[in-house]
């Protein structure tokens, strides 16, 4: 299979709205108009775009608190998304989730999650939903360097492979869990390393390549789907923001970031490839950049606006019935 | 209607649901027991042999062998119940729930409300509680007022082999999270139960025994010692209510305040550690919405604030006995309103 | 007195202890941040900053940066505790207590009992709690009730700064284990704190304010809740007690009990869901062993059943609010003994 | 360093002793007079054994639910122990933890644990107390290879590596967790394929000898004493007995048990080994067997009449201070 043009525009497309929605979403945060705690994964989308871009809407992931991401690769409606993180009853999870909670089941999107290590056991879940129904579908779990430490996520990974389930385990290696260098609290260094303590395949890749995150993730999707079982698959990516807003992130050396965003940012290099290759024009992309800085300036205006949820609200959605 | 074990019960009504419905499965550690070994499959059938029978029917596929794993295990049970299967998971042990509590509490009970009313969770998680068993501080717990606690949890304790296969049946069909409680003790206890399937619905007391002087109320192996607290009361001429709510999340409290408003006293027989349990719970509702109504202080009746210990000696005196409720119910009728 | 905050009162605790005995470390993911990466050391000091400063003094045999992985941190608290440290872990927000619950409630909390009195277990783990941060379900829960209700934790939970210095030098001398919380909306309130280092004894509430009408208890944020319900219902006439009751186990009963005794009438005000938690683990206390004194119904005011919410306006009503309390206060004064 | 005549003797004494109170106990718990839930150790105490001998009573041990081996490997009272498990007052914890909390501090056992994955966790504070008192200490988790998979293992293994603790994580493999094959559940089959996924050295040994045991573990420890770090053993090793007293074992197949005994029993093997090599005569383990079948006699006889614990007991031992 090849990325055809629609699909490199539509990859394209996905990387540049979790940017702008990310680059908004900063400077909203700043002004104090977003309440609440936000991750951002600006400078991370060539890992959620190049996974997701070979996945269906049956096939199911599950994200992190930096799950914004995750979710526009997925294809979450980015002005629920943002409706969702002013609080607004019109959000996707009608202010009741937040930015680490969102949740968009019909698209296979099952869930950021602010318990690191949440998401592994959930997604062992849909692959045996998979399985058991025959379904073709698989499932994957991001999860970041830190969450790699966490028990929940090694059961998870053994109990996929014991069971052989389709599913497939993304850490999304950004170099820190908080202030926490992840070559420090990764006894292994490469967290691909730990392939083997399960049986499984590993594979890691540079997470600002598009193609190369795109091409890993076939070969895992493909394997999973065809009843080969789970495979592990480190992405090395860099984080432009701080753990959440608001982090002075002084455990980062001077100039760390500006040296990332200049040399590692997944979207120029797209843009450099695609051009270079004679695949797309400058202008197909600009006219996308329009296009998306366009749809998050009216979702930032509609979620200004909208109504909050009321009382009614409040104690609903708890169970189906109680 | 035929005799049946409390497991049998059990056991039944995982074949009916099994039966009914594709999307059912059974998961847990040695759920059929001897997976990768060379002898028998479905050896075990779970450690209480409460599953036996259900892998020669359904196959692995629907009777899923695992790991020592629990967070994998419930985790992916949570994870099917959302993508659409209807998972009963065995955590064999209640203790356990401290090695994967997060999913139960931060993923399952929660999705519903944080993802605004879009996703729904049909997992039921099986778990032993209780003493009795000599088995010691980490197997005896009864832990179902941390459950009941947490909102978006249903909570179930039967406490005989009818309310149990009923209520399992209902667990199995119900759309939200279910944790189902079953007291070690009450495996071989006895009683009548169809053969076919039915449904116990939830929040819904049962009443066990009628007496106009005081309500007692008790859940799983507490309900027979209330009952044969009553018994003792009777002789000395004190005529017990025995209720027992059978699910504590909902919670049936309208039966329970319309029995204290007949009887005006309330004792509360729970084998949970004594703060923040159900007897306070109910206690605290009660001294709340029916306080017109109470004629003497609400008696709870449970274990000391220990672990629960090893000995028998020492177990035996830390659950609760027929004559401790019967000491309650007598104190609660001396210290009569004003009489202080 | 020097006015110091919430978090710089806790701060000194931990260098007060810290300096006067060397077997105090502190531990927990970012506890001084920056491990291993290329910037500042101390880069954090803990999430919130509560542990800055320590890094630099006592270096890294004694803050000692871990893994994300909790049940690693708390186990190895734990275990330094029974072999001669005295860990201050932390587990940043209480929520996380699913993914390391085994080590704290089968493990800390049982030793002593279990190995029949040989084990001594000092260890402190602090935790954040509470809602008003726009975290949302995972991050907002209070969560005391399930470490109440397990014999053998001590469970301390500071309203103001005087006594989240004195009570945090206590937990970090006392010999059992003890879960020390914070909530979140309390890190930047100010009140005196002397320098120097004091303790405040587990077991012994606060009376906060005294009238002969009703009494009040609350804990945490919620005490600044009671107190503005008292002045609301000071000019309707109406003079509260308000009591903080500051660690719930162990509990001051008593206290609670003799205001009850005068006032006849008694109101709590619990942040944590509404099912099995403090609310109703004093209120059943009172309406057995302080039945005689009560004039009306025992009013519990806390959240709803359900999950925090995220939306700021669906949290500021999930809150208890000091009107709620006036109201509550008020229901129960009007419906006396007998009146119904 | 050599083993000398005396602490061959001393290792032989050790593994007798634990077979001859798990063969005992075996027999008192078929008569129904044992109450609680007992997992017996009696095929693995080179095991034990072989790792203990290396340890001082500073060195903290933390066990499993098959606890009573590794408690005897260390010293523990066996009197002491075989009055716990009938529940009495004299027991070594008062008759109030039983079989499957047996501890002694003194002599460095941390305690059995019913919780499987409990004891890795304590094992990286006994070694943080070791390292931060700097006292030259080790510190030993027992793990079962159904432990193996548990979350909280996986993290105390990374936990050590990445604080360097003098830490030993020994993974016994006795092919079961309760019915579940070992070969099936580990995904990696072998355990000691997981030391890589740590950055750890890792090695595999037989655990039905003694030498073999005995001479890793050293290694290991001479590590951890020089602050060299952990180290992962997987001990391959034959389960005597049901997982639990009262286990009909139908999932193991005919004549299983019996060829282990037959062929694979470390006390059989041990004494073969330092009788060929004329370290040690029959006659001198003839000795130690008598010595030990009185004791364990006597505990026995001690158990059922010595008096139980009574209602003062009940609320004591909970806190320090309350
Ligand atoms: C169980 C748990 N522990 C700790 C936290 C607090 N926390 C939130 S994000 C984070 C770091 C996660 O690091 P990583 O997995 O690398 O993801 P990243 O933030 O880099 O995307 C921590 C410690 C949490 N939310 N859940
Ligand atoms: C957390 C937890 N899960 C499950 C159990 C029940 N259980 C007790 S022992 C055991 C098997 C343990 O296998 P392994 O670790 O190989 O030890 P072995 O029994 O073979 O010595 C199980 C599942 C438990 N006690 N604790
Ligand atoms: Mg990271
Ligand atoms: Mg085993």
């Amino acid at each position: 299979m090849q990325l055809s043009r629609e699909d490199l525009l539509l990859a394209y497309r996905r990387m540049r709205r979790i940017r702008d929605f990310e680059d908004r979403v900063h400077v909203e945060f700043a002004t104090g108009e977003l309440p609440g705690f936000v991750h951002l994964y600006a400078g991370e989308e060539a890992s959620a775009v190049g996974v997701c871009m070979n996945l269906t809407d049956e096939d199911m992931i599950a994200s992190t608190h930096r799950g914004h991401g995750h979710c526009l690769a997925k294809d979450t409606d980015a002005t629920g998304m943002m409706l969702e993180l002013y609080g607004r009853k019109d959000g996707i999870c009608g202010g009741k989730g937040g930015s680490m909670h969102i949740a968009d089941l019909s698209k296979g999107m099952m869930g950021a999650n602010g318990i690191v290590g949440g998401g592994p056991p959930l997604i062992c879940g849909a692959a045996l939903t998979a399985k058991t129904l025959g379904t073709g579908n698989v499932a994957v779990a991001f999860t970041g360097d830190g969450g790699s430490n966490q028990g929940t996520t090694f059961e998870a990974l053994n109990f996929a492979a014991v069971l052989k389930l389709p599913a497939i385990f993304v850490f999304e290696n950004n170099g820190y869990a908080e202030t926490t260098a992840s070559q420090w609290s990764v006894a292994c260094k490469d967290i691909v390393n730990r392939a083997a303590a399960f049986g499984m395949p590993g594979v890691s890749v540079d997470g600002t390549d598009f193609f190369a995150v795109w091409s890993a993730a076939r070969e895992a999707v493909e394997r999973a789907r065809g009843g080969g079982g789970p495979t592990l698959m480190e992405v090395k990516v860099p984080r432009f923001y701080g753990h959440f807003e608001g982090d002075a992130e002084t455990y980062r050396a001077d100039g760390e970031v500006a040296a990332l965003k200049r040399d590692h940012d997944c979207l120029k290099i797209f843009r450099g490839r695609v051009t270079e290759a004679g695949l797309l024009s400058n202008a197909d992309l600009d006219t996308v950049d329009a296009e998306v800085a366009a749809e998050i300036e009216a979702a930032v205006a509609l979620a200004k606006v909208s109504p909050l949820p009321g009382p009614e609200d409040l104690v609903t959605d708890v169970y189906v019935r109680y | 209607m035929p005799k049946k074990t409390f497991k049998q019960a059990l056991n039944e009504a995982h074949f009916h649901e099994m039966r009914r419905d594709p999307r059912v499965i059974v998961m847990g550690e040695d759920i059929s027991g001897g997976i990768g070994a060379s002898g028998e499959m479905d050896a075990w059938g779970g450690s209480e042999g409460v599953t036996k029978g259900l892998y020669p029917e359904f196959g692995p596929s629907r009777v899923v062998d695992t790991p020592l794993s629990e967070s994998a295990i419930i985790g992916a049970a949570v994870g099917a119940a959302t993508t659409g299967l209807r998972p009963v998971a065995d955590l064999m042990f209640a203790d356990f729930l401290g090695v994967c509590f997060d999913q139960i509490f931060n993923q399952a009970a929660k999705f519903r409300y944080m993802f605004g009313g879009k996703a729904v969770t049909p997992v039921v998680i099986r778990g032993m509680i209780g003493a009795g068993f000599r088995t010691a501080a980490q197997h005896s717990q009864c832990l179902y007022p941390i459950f009941t606690h947490i909102p978006g949890l249903k909570v179930v304790i039967p406490s005989n082999p009818y309310d149990a296969k009923g209520l399992l049946i209902q667990a199995i069909r119900d759309d939200d999270p279910v944790i189902f409680l079953e007291h070690k003790l009450l495996y071989g206890v006895t009683g009548e139960v169809p053969d076919g399937a039915y449904t116990v619905p939830f929040g819904e007391a049962k009443v066990l025994r009628e007496g106009g002087d005081v309500t007692i109320v008790a859940l799983a192996l507490m309900v027979q010692v209330a009952l044969d607290a009553a018994e003792l009361l009777s002789k000395r001429g004190i005529e017990a209510t025995v209720i027992d709510p059978r699910t504590t999340s909902p919670l049936d409290l309208d039966t329970i305040v319309e029995s204290v408003e007949e009887t005006g006293h309330l004792v509360i027989v729970d084998e949970s550690s004594p703060r923040c349990n159900i007897a306070t719970d109910i206690a605290a509702q009660v001294a709340d919405v029916a306080f017109h109504a109470l004629k003497g202080p609400i008696k709870m009746v449970t274990p000391p604030h220990t672990p629960v210990p090893f000995s028998p000696s020492l177990e035996d005196l830390y659950l609760p006995s027929a004559e401790r409720v019967a000491a309650a119910v007598e104190a609660s009728l001396r210290t009569r309103k004003g009489a202080a």
